[in-house]
């Protein structure tokens, strides 16, 4: 089911992305995208009323790339977008900054919304990545949240 | 040889990364889990009360799925990528 | 209903925006940010079956801007996302240029879906902007699509 | 003095972006439309059919609404932002 894919549409890494620049390479698929929605998760201050100062998120290489792969394909072959690329940060990350993006682009907007709502919550289901959390009390692997 | 790969809190738990079993050609999830257990009895019951996911070759597997020589087995807590 | 606001959350302008740039100044509106959802309307090359080389969008001034203002402040109020930006260009826009973006912002995802495809719908709906299409046959002003 | 604006398609109707209309202290939309019908009798006919939507000051309006002595009216054909 996985084919090979141009790199930069499914990625895991360490480095922060540019959500512009992101959008920009996603816009030069077609010249027929007409609707671009993404979805940024971002490292919250609080987490279940505990104050978070660090995060630190581990992955099963190639594994997880793999994965990110099926769920790009999944994306275009069920709802009908143009394409999807997905990004997650891995390694420390502080508050505030960007752990994962979704980009979904398509002629019009319904189905932009639809992938890019299914993906993340996917992505979290079936993709290998772990959380940890530093807090006062140290440092912890976090349980899943829908 | 078969690789067993640890993630995230399960590599604390068995104190290692990965390892390296000989169990024949063909064996089993549960064979596999008593392996374990002499050095880490904890770790072997997570996975026979499917505490943990398994992944072979990277897909992931029900607990009675056979294992052959040369495959790459990994223990996987729930995961929580994503935000 | 309507209250002052920081000038960046709603505007109209002629020149461009860059998507980045506006999810990081709403990161600084809340260290509890944990997702942002963006919707970004670009310019197509093909509407209903035309080619088109070129977009131009009026607006009514300051009618325009109150009612994008109404609709960020229902978007907090209804759906209880954290903050809502939104701009829209106006004039000359070329293929693949932006046009509208929508950012939204709140602790956990959910709400920002729901309030980013509220707004975009919302807007076209009830902002008074006007869409003008030069294509082989010439310029036409564009009825509106759901 | 009311204040008329045309805006989208409705400028080459009428020829002209605004203009400003004595009708005294109040009046109506619908003698504001007879007004325009002198000299844009297309235009008067698309108000009267409900084929414009009515702002007053800013705020949408029903046809049969009130307009004060320096009000800004303003007729706008359906919305196509956004896309």
């Amino acid at each position: 089911m996985t084919t090979a894919t141009a790199e930069w549409k499914v990625r895991i890494q360490k480095e922060d992305f540019n959500v512009n620049d992101e959008i920009e390479l996603m816009k030069k698929v077609s010249r027929n995208i007409g609707g671009v929605t993404t979805f940024l998760g971002t490292g919250r201050a609080i987490s279940k009323g505990e104050t978070i100062s660090k995060l630190n998120f581990e992955h099963y290489p190639e594994m997880a790339e793999k994965k990110l792969e099926e769920l790009r394909q999944k994306a275009i072959k069920d709802f009908g977008v143009i394409d999807m690329s997905i990004i997650h940060r891995i390694g420390e990350i502080d508050i505030g900054e960007n752990i994962v993006l979704i980009v979904a682009a398509s002629e019009h907007r319904g189905e932009t919304f639809k992938a890019c709502e299914w993906a993340i919550a996917e992505l979290k289901r079936t993709v290998p990545i772990w959380k940890r959390e530093t807090t006062g009390s140290g440092e912890v692997w976090v349980s899943p949240t829908p | 040889m078969i690789t067993v790969k640890y993630f995230a809190n399960l590599k604390s738990i068995v104190g290692r990364e990965e390892e390296k079993l000989d169990l024949g050609a063909e064996t089993t999830l549960l064979k596999i889990s008593e392996a374990i257990s002499q050095h880490s009895p904890n770790m072997g019951e997570l996975i026979r009360e499917k505490k943990v996911m398994v992944s072979v070759n990277m897909e992931m597997v029900p607990l009675d799925a056979v294992i052959r020589d040369g495959d790459e087995v990994a223990l996987l807590p729930p995961f929580s990528g994503g935000v």
